[in-house]
């Protein structure tokens, strides 16, 4: 040892413990893009369940439609539609059991709290400026859209854990996005989530974009569902534009969820193919030609392919459907344009359940100047 | 009567409540085994069992975050954040969720949460650990802050947080913790949140101040008596619900005022205090109110915070100054 | 001279001293190619590139917090917060981390970072977006808090910001981005700091305000002066440091003040303005000092901001009421 | 289709993508226990390098005897001692540059912090309430102590960062905990030091515990060095009471920064054997069982026994760094007790470059009352 100046590398047991992560996994696929199935399994859902998701999916892409029209003739405010996600959002939100389960939206998961209980016609109010829209009705297990990004996935965490502690056997299902993803409050709730064994499933809708910022601008990861081992329980990349796919991860998660087993993350690859909202431009930063290619893999066209060759769906029945929904989303927004609105000292309630003193004389003091 | 320091009501404000209500929870960094950093929930864990006093993982965020949803789910979380300046890795959801949800959601989920934090000066303790930041919270609207400066108060206004709908940022006198001690009553009360409270008679000034505060508010009432100023003392108790009301009263009995807490100055909740009183009792002032708080300056290290903490003397400088004007 | 609107005073502020000072380097969400939300960067990364111009991951957090080592390394970064209502999500970064790192290491590391945050309301956005949250980082010692109100200060303030030592909050109106036009000098100037801005002359009261509420207030007096009432209006234009002399001087002119901010009332930094006004011009006091700030709850839905947001109507009302008083 | 209501599973290519992680990993060893060299490598490091290693375990053992003596005393104030760890600091620091490199500590890194420029005096001066014992001397790079957890990870990427911006070849090392690793800062780091590839070494003290709460409680992870594979760069879990595997693993993780090829998160397990601080009281919590097993395995018995065997270190050689350490320590205590202490206004020193007029009064108001 006295000439220890020898430069032999070191050796060591490392192998087992280097954790190196390059490979970028392929998403587990069901459905093929052109609506088949390679494997030629025969997907186990009752046809009502399955044309009750098609309509759900048609539905929302009816409502981002109108609601983008609305909002170009200024009779709703900023929205954020949710076009090219309906197999993720759908697919995750009818694998859940809305009595006992619940949902913990974002803000662009529409048909999921369709789904849930939320209605048309609160959502229509919501974006006209109604705080009554961001009220779930009684009963139905939905948090209120989350603006603050990230945020929601703690009271998620909370909630199913919760449930747990009183003996109660639902399901969260929490939804967030790419750019979420890269937040801490992702990894808190993760962390206590594996701690816990809350039964919570984390969907993280992975649609290439947080606004401008594509996802290899949002991290250097291969995969955002592997994070989940970093927290000590199962993490699952899906093609987020197969229906299939996206449901029998989220039935899965559940399965372990109410089994005790503990939470699931799902990452739903997926793409964005409006703009992140309203008063958004992504002629701006979108590349036409990944457009294209995303446009050739339209969660609606891939479903509807695979019903019409199953022989569930037949033309006149998808027509149906469109002059319900039709129907549906004029009567809910007449029911929305025919609200009285809110009354100005709506300000003030639901701030406190005990109303400070000051804060009475503020709505006194609104009131008589009005 | 018994006679308890304030973290001894504190500790049995929780059992008797955790007894009495099933749903409530405790949550925080070392508050089973080892009882919390300065005791508080001492003995609680083996009681109550470790799934109603938990503890959790180093992460403010999601200990508040997560109380959020536990109360979405029905039940009524008591996090504990170690000191209130690491609070601060929580300030998103306590002034942006905790704060919020019951108006978001337009009624349909209240937050009944209570967040004990200790904080306060004059412990040695590093840097952090002492910062007042009731200021930051007191404008964050849907949350209450509450500053108990007795141990009466911390039983009282405890009870009063934890049966009540809302959400309530409780703010502990670290260095009251063992210090303050008085009379608690054995009966079950809860002192109503909106009331200040007057800790000392006196007619030529009024001494504004809250938790480990009023203490130093007292000990300069006792220096001013002995140079002839006599000096009421009220509590503010909870920032929100202020007292705005009381506070004007207090003040016009004196026409003039003091205002001393341990934050920094500008902006602090003293500045608050002073805009209130202009409001309630201007035509009664003599003098200009006065201020005294922490400089305009982070913490300092152990051997300096004497110099950085309001205390008795420097307090009595400005009532001294208080008195001559006018 | 010419005429620009704020966010664009802003930019050609930022790319002067991008070319002047290589140091400097931007980070934010979604400011490179899609030029900021308000395009306050439209450009900016075609002209100076991906390495000084930096889209940076969805984290508030880690955004400020990386600035406090970029800092540390010698570089000048200049971040943005998308909305400030989100700089809560880097709260513990901003108050405890940027604010303190030069008195922690006893001067050895200065933190010389700009954050930039655009925030008030009437602009119809979501919940958050609009938040003014300027008393809570005014209570956070070590950072400089600043709000222009007019174009030429925008560039004057923001580029002493930049060239100083010090870590500056520094917050941009959003209504103002577009509405508020005036006269920008082309040549090179720094504003500095600590120095209140009379924007209107006026003998029977004076209207104190900061950002897009000195266009309000500016109506207000309108308003008044056709009632006959003289208001002088000032802009504190940096809440830290704070113009306390000159405050005092311009309310000592008239006797009667009436401050105007976009927070809720309780603790917001009104607040602290009044407590001021008496501190430094109290015997020239003839009434009350007056505020005029949104209610204690939180930013509400778009159909009810223009009530939540103090008007110039409103501000009338106040100022009808103090020069009624005394 | 027409009775969809089979309950076949789905099938798909679902293997690849989930991710599961239950194994717990074994630390890369080279030393055993007993101190021998299991599969015979001899470890590459010059004699005077191992000397000055051993030596600085060595002193930072006595170190923390000599401080909490003199915290009982009341001639210091609260502190948190290395013991334990001594080979997991040092192992890491002794693998840096100081020329070059930085060190972003928490707060239990003495070692590291001496070996890059720090002095004891300063240590003594901060533990007694001098706000100089933080200031790093100048050009020592480091920055100073960190009482918030984790809050130093996002300033030790954005310096790492600001490094290579300004083409210098620098890298970057923070230390942190087991406690701190739960903080959002470490995820919102780590992902941005993946994006950046940043020249940082994430050194991730395992010792066991956060205060009283076991690693068992702070998450459910079977190792925090798997996280990395989240944020798309290697993890690593060394046994960190083995001084050669930690300087291993630090030396490929500096010689990766330094080429370019960005962040290393470096998990060593290691135990905390004295209290969180001087303050705390760990029979309340700690198991003394527990305790014996990591006594057995103390890393700085470990090193001597190798050291001994391969002959590099006699007892006569130990006695006399005892004796120079014993002066040097006796020394900056000396120093630093004769140190006039801080002026009062020094609580207004360096809040500002600028100061602004009200700090300024309050300034001159302090000295008149004084
Ligand atoms: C904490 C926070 N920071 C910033 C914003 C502004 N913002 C709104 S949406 C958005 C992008 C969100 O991207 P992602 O999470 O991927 O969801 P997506 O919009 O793609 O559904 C940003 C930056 C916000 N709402 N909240
Ligand atoms: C943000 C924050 N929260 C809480 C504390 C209080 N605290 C100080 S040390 C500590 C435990 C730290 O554990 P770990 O990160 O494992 O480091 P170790 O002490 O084991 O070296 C806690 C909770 C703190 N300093 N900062
Ligand atoms: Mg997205
Ligand atoms: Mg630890």
């Amino acid at each position: 040892m006295a000439d220890g100046s020898a430069t032999v590398a070191f050796r060591g047991n490392r192998v087992g413990a280097v954790a190196t992560a390059t490979e970028r996994p392929a998403p587990t696929r069901i459905l093929a893009p052109d609506g088949t199935v390679p494997d030629g399994s025969r997907p186990p859902l009752p046809v009502d369940e399955l044309l009750a998701a098609f309509r759900l999916m048609l539905l929302s892409r009816r409502v981002d439609e109108r609601a983008s029209n609305l909002q170009r003739q200024g009779r709703l405010g900023t929205f954020s539609p949710v076009h090219g996600q309906e197999a993720s959002v759908v697919g995750s939100a009818r694998a859940l059991d809305p009595v006992r389960d619940w949902v913990v939206p974002q803000y662009r998961e529409l048909p999921a709290m369709l789904r849930h209980g939320y209605t048309l016609e609160r959502f229509f109010l919501y974006f006209k400026g109604n705080p009554e829209g961001n009220r779930m009705p009684d009963g139905v297990k939905l948090l209120p859209y989350q603006i603050s990004l990230a945020t929601q996935l703690p009271h998620a965490v909370g909630l199913a854990w919760g449930l747990r502690h009183q003996g109660l056997d639902g399901v969260v299902c929490v939804y967030f996005g790419d750019g979420g993803s890269s937040e801490g409050d992702f990894h808190e709730a993760c962390n206590l989530a594996g701690l816990r064994r809350a039964p919570v499933i984390f969907l993280l809708q992975n649609n290439g974009w947080a606004i401008s910022t594509p996802v290899r601008k949002q991290t250097a990861a291969p995969s955002l569902a592997s994070r989940a081992a970093g927290y000590g329980f199962p993490g699952e990349l899906v093609d987020g534009d197969d229906f299939f796919a996206v449901y029998d991860a989220t039935s899965r998660a559940v399965a372990r969820a109410r089994a005790g087993e503990g939470p699931t993350l799902i990452e739903a690859r997926t793409y964005r193919m409006g703009p992140h909202n309203t008063a958004d431009d992504p002629t701006r930063y979108v590349d036409p030609a990944e457009l294209e290619v995303h446009r050739a893999l339209d969660p609606l066209t891939r479903l509807r392919a695979f019903l019409e060759d199953s022989g569930v769906l037949q033309a006149e029945v998808e027509e149906r459907m469109r002059t319900e929904i039709e129907q549906e989303v004029a009567g809910a927004l007449a029911a929305a344009e025919a609200h009285p609105g809110p009354h100005p000292a709506q300000i003030f309630d639901h701030v406190y359940g005990e109303e400070p003193a000051r804060l009475a004389a503020q709505r006194r003091a609104l009131e008589d100047g009005l | 009567m018994p006679v308890l320091n304030m973290v001894e009501a504190i500790r049995a404000t929780l059992a008797a409540e955790m007894t009495r209500d099933e749903r409530i929870i405790l949550l925080g960094q070392d508050i089973g085994r080892n009882g919390g950093m300065f005791r508080a929930t001492e003995g609680l864990q083996q009681r109550f069992g470790e799934d109603r006093v938990v503890d959790m993982p180093l992460a403010e965020g999601v200990i508040v975050g997560s109380a959020v949803g536990l109360a979405c789910s029905g039940l009524r979380p008591v996090p504990e954040i170690q000191f209130l300046g690491f609070a601060s890795q929580a300030f998103h959801q306590l002034e942006g969720q905790v704060a919020r949800m019951r108006f978001r959601s337009q009624g349909r989920f209240p937050i009944p949460v209570v967040i004990r934090a200790p904080f306060g000066g004059n412990v040695r303790t590093p840097e952090m650990h002492s910062d007042a930041h009731e200021a930051k919270y007191a404008n964050s609207p849907g949350l209450k802050v509450v500053m108990p400066a007795s141990a009466r108060d911390a039983k009282g206004l405890l009870t009063e947080a934890i049966r009540g709908e809302d959400p309530v940022l409780f703010c502990e006198p670290l260095r009251g913790y063992r210090l303050i001690k008085d009379e608690v009553p054995e009966d079950d009360y809860a002192t109503q949140f909106g009331r200040l409270r007057t800790v000392r008679e006196g007619s030529d000034v009024t001494l504004v101040a809250w938790s480990a505060a009023v203490v130093v508010a007292e000990q300069a009432a006792e220096l001013g008596a002995a140079e002839g100023i006599s000096c009421q003392v009220v509590d503010l108790r909870t920032l929100v619900s202020l007292d705005a009301g009381g506070l004007g009263e207090a003040v016009a009995r004196t026409g003039r005022a003091v205002v001393i807490h341990e934050a920094p100055l500008t902006a602090g909740f003293g500045a608050e205090v002073v805009a209130t009183i202009v409001e309630e009792a201007f035509w009664s002032l003599t003098a200009p109110i006065a201020r005294v708080a922490a400089p305009d300056t982070p913490y300092p290290i152990s051997s300096l915070e004497a110099l950085y903490v309001p205390s008795a003397e420097r307090a009595l400088r400005t009532i001294r100054r208080v008195m001559q004007a006018g």
